[in-house]
């Protein structure tokens, strides 16, 4: 199997290598406002509405049966596909998940350094089946969004119906956003996770700004950067 | 003076008003006072004000009729500056702020001496229906010069002539049930869904909820139904599954329970929207709500009378004297006559005698009213005049007078002697017409009912009518029509509803009279001939205009309506339609069914542009897509181009030295500087954008040699081929290069423009036509970033800093590498779209920066040039590389474009496009091929989209035989030269064409190949 | 026929307008006609008007299953121009143009032909290649039209944001000052009146229901009014013609989809010209009422239901607010849909049959009010004579089957 | 506004996550080179385009991405049901239009062939689009 798809490491190291996250211009540009505190004249107010994006993490696009993937993700991994379309599993430490994109799709988020390794042992797994196993680590960012007005935000984003009794944990979607396709899950009941198209971002990122604006949204400054 | 001291006509006590508070604004120049709680109209109404404008056609004095969506006069301008300007705003639907500017939208210099009025009264006569259609003809040459002086006619309002200071935002909403109208209808449905468990959402277009219950005589429990109302609403906010949105109007009903809610935020507040806790807040907000089911809790609209002169100030629907007095504490007149056809309208006499102020006569249309509402007039010493109407109001500024006379309904005749009575105020109340609008927004067709003579809405599965906008008025069983639909459309969303009659309020139960169908007044003089008659007061549609159209033939309601103007005002008709109806039906002596009825389209009233825009505006219209390397370009000067949604470099102007200092480059200049540094040194270009394709699986090779026109059977990995790729009718849709990166793995790619369109491209024909083959396609457009460095010097500066082979044999034309770049993994391919040595460099875009870097620093020893898109267009065009879209329009094949090489004719899969190449057409002679231009005269560049013809001295119509598709100034031959279509152009090489352009200048030019430089291709092989 | 004109207008006055004139007769069906039109838009009653008028055939009756031009006629956004890319196209546009150019005069019914020019904007450098294409070939086609830069935009319309702030700044435009509006109703009853008054039968509420056909040539038409028999038969049902073409046993190139339009409220004069952006999606403007009138491209799924989908009519606006930031507190007041037959070229069917003596007009999209009097003539003529006009020959149902598009997306993109 | 049950997905979606793709079960000729130029036309650009019961392709363009199918009234913009890419609609055009044909078929009269949409004219139709 190994010749006839061609697989290589393409993460360099990011100790001697300068890496920029999708939304490293954006911060530049637009600024972040604080979390702690309200944009704008009050002060002291807390954010209503808080953003943060978690970069470099592994994203893997698996294409194939279920059934076959379902049981190479179970032993290298220790979680399965989720079974219901628009769901999420997240493994015990919740660092690592696998989101149902479509029936024949489904996409693994994993520490960034971990992404090479488990498409090798993944693929060995799977041996001759027919599947695709593709990287997309860079060309998509997480962005975290929590806060109580969270899903108001999100109500000014997105068709979908954001109302978390019926976005219930362990959902996720592929659905619009503004003007904009995004992934949207709900991981835990704390926060929402938007997978957003690293040449989007910037939208995106404007977009939220702008649609928080009067929750006070803030950006967190501690990007939850995983260990390099 | 007292703070209402100027408010004449507001009582010293009840409605809902704060007079302890005061309001001052300014209405036409003067200032006034009201109090929160006011209305505009009913502010400007408590100061006395009788007219607010003046009418569009004839010019003539308006007053206030309404107290809601109704109103079709009172429409004024608002805003106190500039920016915030807001015409066509409806005075009984603008609450009443500090500060608030409003003034009339017509009359000049002002409403009270408009100087159109002569116009109005003299040309009246001459103004029938239509009679535009009928004249303004002569002599044809003049029309516009009639046009220009008619549109200064035009209009009510004025648009603000400054951008809009304010923000608008969208929220979307899903719901079980939602329920527009929150009077008792509304209210009790919601209540009930709500406790049985459904997600309820309740709009209300006022800016108190209880429709109805805020001015209703009527009682709830022996309590007055403002303690109901607050009792129910304070429930209704108690429930988490409720949401309730006052001052949020239902305004568009779409498929499938898609319902859009216009919510006012503050408009209440001032002229801008105040920012809250320091921060923006949107000035109104549009809910697009998808609901499970839908309650129409929308009420009804009064209908008025249509009598002679019932324009004039102070002729009012008898339910908005009510509302005035009841909600509002505002009389408006001194001296009353009311007109009915029912008994319900009696309260406003009722309301007016207990405001203390005299009620001059009842005159009722029946001959013999009989319901409780009636006695208690009676009783309360109030002159009742049975089997009469009023026919005509007396006074130009303000009702002086009514004259009234018994008349017989069904002959439409003047029966009795004609009695004047003075009056400042006639109320007139012929019925009840159900808001049925949102409930035929869908194309569901209203349906005429006798018994509530008025239309109710035909069954839409999923929406339920109740109250009022059924048709059902009397408060107790409007009270459980609602909690039916409530219960109904709970059950039907699969929740149970424990009913419990008893949570239903006691309403006294009252005895009302049947009311009788009467529109339209007979007058002594007939309808021609007597004083005007309005069945549509915005419009300023008569009686006389509507049988006037029956007259001449235009018998279909529809027909009528277009012809008079009827119902295209701003208030849509809500008045006066069925009144029209009702009058054509006289005219062409048939029913009102018979006649038709007309379907209500969105909006239910009228909705701000920036609702409906909400925050995709101005920087966020659309996104600007960017590659990882945008902050240097940014930074480095660039300008941009638009590709799709793509914001690229277009190119990069240099500060040079000039006169007195420094001057950016021109883009010429830069454009030559860019292709002078490929073609003799090394460039550089971010070509992120493409589109790029990840294809895996075994039959990957296979499903390639389908969908392209060539061949992919040999291509062996480490190899690159470019590609073609036509629709099934033959015609060029992409092109790109593919490179086999394993036996079953495949890198593609695409255009700029068409990255996303290829990928559904790949997954239509497998997903539809070829699920049998096995391959999967994943986008990997934004995660590989793409620079090509190309140019005579771009092996040197990449070989210190990358550990692929970089010799010419070891990694040939046309080969792909992987390796490092700059330390970082790269695959590089050698791939050329500028005829240089170059090399494509894709590394994970989150080093993009990281590498591109490291690449200028390396390449400052070899003036690396960075190049945009100008630059791009230029060096392919010199080498014949065609641009999709540019020099293809869709009309285009490949062999059209001379690429027969590209061309598998005998692959065994019949691939898409195949068999269109040989339809007649595209096999006949003549067809446009693509060429090369060569000016005559060297400095000329070819206009892009100039026409060629072969006899350049033919009359208009000039025989056209193609066009230019591309054409630059070439700093490599330091002349014009130019890609173009011609027909049978591959058969006319050498031959001459000539472009006639707009200025009058004939250029001629030489058809040759399409490679200008290096045609034998030497150079990308270095 | 009663003559129209201001003298006459104050005559009637004095008469209370009173003898008022029926402007078309209300006629029972005759058994025979030599002609049936099928479909009382302004395409089928300019095609009736032009058969009497111009080649005698007055034993016409028009068949209209509603009320008299109250189809797309009644829902169009009424922009007139010529300006079109191909050959084919500018012949029969700019055909019609002239015909607009004495419309009111002919038909004695002021059908208020406004040129007050068209603005198709250009926002992106092939927008602005595509302009200068399509401008070089209208000069060359006799057809006027400029190509303006920015700042030639921006003097004609100086309430048009034309800055670099924009998305998608305004670069230019192609603007043809002969083009403009019209009154939409009055065509319709313009062409009724006159058609009528020459003898045409106007069936309104006569709804065709089945076609007889014998041995491959037409006989007649059912209808719910009984069957009318002719030997000719012209369908000119825009939003309905493939329902014809199956009633007649053949399907067609089309696809009907819903175009959707708006008005705002009626606002003081602002803009003098039509403005029209293929980039953006959207056009406008301001009827003689006041009305900002706009549309935009149609809604992508096929629908007889003459309504659309709400964000199209959000796309619109948001273009219009984009072009035009003034008019963001401005307020939308009515919207609606029509119903129109898409071609895969953008283009018109005039065209023979299989079935003898049948004769099609449809596949108009979204352009086909500007064409109405050009349209009928040529279809009157191809009628009268059996054979297509020369204008007309082009736009034949074959060219799908050859393979001779006449594309005139690149041209015309959604925005007519 | 559509309200679009994915059956992919398995749960109703917005329309605007979707993009329709015109009429459905249009099979690619298996042997495009026999085909004359008419048949292949056909193919291409020939439309039922039926005013009713209309079977159509969508794609879930926002969302999983899968092309399905959808059995939808052209008037009242019912959708009827919603299946997957492969199979089969369980509600006809053939319901509709039998009641439609009904109405419009007249009784032939004097040797005169009377087409409302009759079968044969439908099959004459679907010929080629198989």
């Amino acid at each position: 199997m190994s010749n006839s798809v061609h697989v290589y490491d393409a993460r360099a190291d990011h100790a001697t290598v300068t890496a920029e996250s999708p939304l490293a211009y954006s911060f530049q540009r637009s600024g972040m406002p604080a979390s702690g505190e309200a944009s704008g004249e009050a002060s002291g107010e807390k954010s209503r509405a808080v953003i943060g994006e978690r970069a470099f993490l592994g994203h893997l696009i698996l294409r194939g049966g279920a059934i076959v993937l379902d049981e190479a993700l179970r032993e290298v991994l220790g979680v399965g596909l989720p079974g219901r379309p628009n769901s999420l599993t997240v493994d015990a430490d919740g660092q690592r998940s696998v989101q149902w994109l479509s029936p024949d799709e489904w996409l693994l988020i994993v520490p960034g350094d971990e992404t090479f390794g488990l498409e090798t042992r993944l693929r060995a797994h799977l041996g001759g089946a027919h599947v695709a196993i593709v990287d997309v680590s860079a060309g998509q960012t997480l962005i975290e969004l929590s806060g109580e007005a969270a899903h108001e935000v999100l109500m000014k984003s997105t068709v979908y119906d954001v109302d978390p009794h019926a976005f219930t944990v362990g959902k996720g979607v592929t659905t619009l956003f503004a003007k904009t396709n995004v992934i949207l899950r709900r991981p835990d009941a704390s926060r929402w996770e938007l997978i957003v198209r690293r040449s989007f971002a910037d939208y995106v990122y404007r977009w939220l700004l702008d649609a928080g604006e009067e929750y006070g949204i803030g950006v967190a400054r501690e990007s939850r950067h995983e260990p390099q | 003076m007292s703070q209402t001291a100027s408010q004449s006509n507001r009582l010293a006590q009840g409605g809902q008003v704060d007079r302890t508070q005061t309001l001052t604004f300014t209405f036409n120049g003067r200032s006034y006072t009201g109090h929160p709680g006011d209305t505009l109209a009913s502010a400007l109404l408590a100061n006395g004000v009788d007219l607010v404008n003046r009418s569009f056609k004839y010019s003539r004095p308006r007053g206030i009729v309404a107290a809601g969506a109704e109103e079709p006069n009172a429409v004024v301008q608002l805003g106190a500056t500039e920016a915030t300007q807001v015409p066509n705003v409806r005075a009984t639907q603008q609450a009443l702020y500090d500060g608030l500017v409003a003034c009339s939208t017509n009359g000049w210099p002002d409403a009270q001496r408009d100087i159109m009025r002569w116009v109005g009264k003299l040309g009246s006569p001459f103004m029938p229906p239509g009679f535009y259609y009928k004249t303004f003809m002569a002599p044809a040459s003049m029309w516009m010069t009639y046009e220009k002086y008619i549109r200064k006619t035009a209009g009510l309002g004025r648009s603000p002539t400054q951008p809009d200071p304010d923000i608008y935002d969208h929220m979307h909403r899903h719901c079980d049930l939602l329920v527009v109208g929150a009077g008792p209808a509304g209210l009790s449905a919601a209540l009930t869904a709500a406790r049985a468990g459904a997600r309820v959402l309740l709009a209300d277009e006022q800016e108190t909820m209880g429709g109805s219950l805020l001015d209703t005589r009527e009682t709830l429990d022996d309590q007055p139904a403002a303690q109901w109302l607050k009792t129910t609403l304070a429930a209704l906010a108690e429930l988490d599954n409720v949401t309730l949105l006052p001052r949020t109007t239902a305004h568009g009903y779409h498929d499938h329970h898609f319902v859009t809610l216009h919510e006012r935020r503050t408009e209440h507040l001032g002229d801008s929207a105040p920012s809250q806790a320091g921060h923006r807040q949107s000035r109104s907000r549009l809910h697009r709500v998808r609901a499970g089911q839908v309650v129409l809790a929308t009420g009804a609209h009064e209908r008025p009378l249509v009598y002679a002169n019932n324009d004039v100030p102070g002729n009012l629907l008898a339910g908005a004297v009510s509302t005035y007095i009841r909600r509002y504490g505002v009389v408006p007149g001194q001296k009353l006559v009311l007109s009915t056809s029912n008994d319900h309208a009696y309260r406003a006499a009722l309301d007016w005698q207990e405001a203390g102020r005299e009620v001059a006569a009842i005159v009722d249309a029946r001959s013999a009213p009989q319901g409780d509402l009636v006695a208690q007039a009676k009783a309360a010493g109030i002159r009742v005049i049975t089997g009469s109407a009023v026919l005509e109001a007396k006074g130009t500024q303000r009702v002086s007078a009514a004259r009234v006379a018994a008349i017989d309904v069904d002959a439409f005749t003047v029966t009795g002697k004609v009695e004047t009575l003075e009056c400042d105020t006639i109320a007139s109340s012929g019925g009840y017409s159900p808001v049925i609008h949102l409930a035929s927004h869908t194309g569901a067709r209203p349906v005429w009912s006798d018994d509530i003579i008025g239309f109710v809405p035909s069954t839409v599965a999923g929406v339920t009518a109740s109250g009022g906008a059924r048709g059902v008025y009397p408060l107790g069983e409007v009270l459980a029509d609602g909690v039916e639909a409530g219960t109904n459309a709970a059950t039907a969303l699969g929740f149970s509803a424990a009913v419990n009659d008893a949570d239903l309020p006691r309403v006294a139960s009252r005895h009302e009279g049947s009311a009788c169908a009467l529109f339209q007044i007979p007058h002594e003089k007939a309808t021609l001939r007597a004083p005007k008659q309005f069945v549509d007061l915005q419009n300023d549609v008569t009686a006389a205009a509507i049988e006037v159209a029956t007259l001449e033939g235009f018998e279909s309601i529809e027909h009528v309506k277009r012809y008079t103007a009827m119902g295209f005002g701003t208030d849509q008709g809500k008045l006066g339609n069925i009144n029209g109806m009702a009058v054509a039906a006289r005219c062409l002596g048939q029913s009102i069914p018979e006649t038709g009825t007309t379907v209500f389209r969105p909006n239910y009233t009228p909705v701000t542009f920036g609702a409906v825009v909400g925050r995709h505006c101005r920087e966020l219209f659309d996104p600007e897509r960017y590659t990882p390397m945008q902050s240097w370009h940014v930074a480095r000067g660039a300008e941009f181009e638009d590709v799709g949604q793509w914001k690229r470099p277009w190119y990069y102007p240099q500060k040079r030295r000039a006169e007195g200092g420094e001057r950016l480059e021109t883009m010429h200049e830069a454009v030559a500087r860019e292709c002078r540094a490929v073609r003799e040194g090394v460039g550089i270009l971010d070509a992120s954008t493409l589109g790029k394709i990840d294809i895996q699986g075994p039959d990957a090779r296979e499903f390639l040699g389908r969908i392209y026109t060539n061949k992919w059977q040999k291509l062996a990995p480490g190899r690159v081929r470019y590609g073609l790729m036509c629709g099934d009718d033959g015609m060029v849709m992409d092109d790109g290069t593919t490179s086999c990166l394993a036996e079953n793995h495949f890198l593609m790619t695409t255009t700029t423009g068409n990255a996303a369109p290829v990928l559904e491209w790949l997954e239509l024909w497998h997903q539809t036509e070829w699920p049998e083959l096995e391959v999967y396609f994943n986008s990997v457009t934004d995660h590989w970033a793409t620079m090509t460095v190309t140019g005579p010097e771009a092996r040197k500066l990449l070989t210190d800093l990358t550990d692929i082979d970089l010799d010419r044999e070891a990694f040939k034309f046309m080969d792909w590498r992987e390796g490092h770049v700059a330390g970082v993994p790269a695959r590089v391919f050698r791939i050329s779209f500028t005829g240089e040595l170059a090399f494509e460099i894709n590394v994970q875009a989150h080093y993009a920066m990281h590498v591109w870097e490291a690449l200028f620093a390396r390449g400052e020893a070899f003036d690396l040039t960075p190049y945009g898109t100008e630059t791009m267009h230029v060096l392919r065009a010199e080498k014949g590389f065609i641009i999709v879209g540019q020099d293809t329009d869709g009309s285009v094949t490949p062999e059209d474009l001379g690429m027969h090489w590209a061309i598998g004719y005998d692959k065994p899969f019949p691939w898409v496009g195949k068999r269109a190449l040989t339809r007649s057409d595209t096999r006949r002679e003549g067809r446009k091929q693509l060429v090369g231009l060569k000016p005559k005269d060297a400095s000329v560049v070819l206009e892009e989209g100039a026409q060629i013809v072969f006899e350049p001295n033919h009359a208009i119509p000039m025989p056209m035989v193609g066009h230019v598709t591309s054409s630059y100034y070439s700093p490599t031959l330091e002349s014009g030269f130019a890609l173009a279509v011609v027909k049978g152009g591959h058969q006319r090489m050498g031959e001459s064409v000539y472009l006639p352009m707009v200025d009058g200048r004939v250029h001629e030019a030489e058809i040759v190949g399409t490679q200008f430089v290096d045609p034998k291709g030497e150079r990308q092989h270095v | 026929m009663q003559r129209y004109s201001g003298f006459g207008l104050v005559k009637h006055a004095l008469r209370h307008h009173e003898d008022w004139q029926r402007q078309w007769r209300n006629p029972t069906p005759k058994p025979r006609y030599d002609v049936i039109i099928v479909g009382g838009g302004g395409h089928g009653l300019a095609t009736a008007y032009y058969l009497a008028k111009e080649h005698g055939i007055t034993n016409v009756a028009v068949v209209e299953k509603g009320w008299l031009g109250g189809g797309n006629t009644a829902r169009n956004t009424t922009i007139v121009r010529s300006n079109y890319l191909w050959d084919e196209s500018a012949a029969l546009y700019e055909h019609a143009m002239k015909h607009w150019e004495g419309l009111s005069q002919e038909l004695n019914y002021n059908v208020m032909f406004s040129q007050r020019g068209v603005l198709n904007l250009g926002h992106t450098l092939q927008d602005m290649r595509d302009i200068q294409r399509r401008v070089n070939a209208n000069r060359l086609n006799g057809i006027d039209g400029e190509v303006l830069d920015a700042e030639g935009v921006q003097s004609l319309v100086p309430i048009m944001d034309c800055s670099k702030r924009a998305r998608y700044p305004v670069m230019g435009a192609s603007w043809q000052p002969r083009a403009g509006v019209a009154r939409h109703d009055a065509v319709a009853w313009g062409y009724a009146r006159a058609a009528d008054a020459l003898g045409v039968d106007l069936l309104q509420n006569t709804e065709v229901t089945g076609f007889k056909i014998r041995d491959g040539q037409i006989q007649g038409v059912h209808t719910n009014r009984g069957d009318i028999e002719a030997k000719t038969v012209g369908c000119v049902t825009a939003g309905n013609s493939s329902v014809l073409a199956r009633m007649a046993g053949f399907n067609l190139p089309l696809e009907s989809h819903p175009l959707q339009a708006l008005v705002s409220e009626p606002l003081k004069p602002v803009l003098d010209t039509v403005v029209m952006s293929n980039h953006v999606h959207g056009y406008i403007s301001q009827s003689d009422k006041g009305d900002l009138v706009i549309g935009a491209g149609i809604d992508g799924y096929n629908g007889y239901g003459q309504r659309g989908s709400y964000p199209t009519v959000e796309h619109t606006l948001q273009a219009i607010v984009e072009m035009f930031p003034i008019f963001s507190r401005v307020r939308m007041n009515r919207q609606w849909g029509g119903i129109v037959d898409t071609c895969p070229d953008a283009c018109p069917i005039l065209s023979k049959t299989k079935v003898k003596g049948l004769y099609f007009n449809c596949g108009w999209g979204t352009g086909g009010f500007k064409a109405t009097p050009g349209s009928g003539h040529v279809f009157a003529a191809s009628l009268a004579k059996g054979e297509m006009h020369p204008i007309a020959a082009p736009f034949s149902i074959d060219r799908f089957h050859s393979g001779a598009l006449i594309d005139e997306h690149g041209a015309a993109g959604v925005a007519h | 506004m559509f309200h679009i049950y994915c059956p992919y997905c398995e749960e109703l979606r917005e329309e605007e996550e979707f993009h329709p793709k015109g009429e459905a079960h249009i099979a690619r000729p298996e042997e495009p080179e026999a085909c004359s130029d008419e048949e292949w036309g056909d193919y291409l650009f020939f439309r039922d385009n039926p005013r009713g019961i209309h079977h159509e392709m969508w794609l879930h363009a926002v969302g999983c991405r899968k092309f399905f199918n959808i059995t939808r009234n052209t008037v009242s913009y019912e959708i009827l049901e919603t299946y997957k890419m492969g199979e089969q609609p369980t509600v006809g055009a053939e319901h509709l239009a039998r009641e439609e044909k009904t109405a419009s078929v007249q009784a032939a009269e004097g040797g005169q062939q009377t087409v409302g949409a009759s079968d044969a004219a439908l099959a004459s139709v679907k010929g080629a689009q198989a």
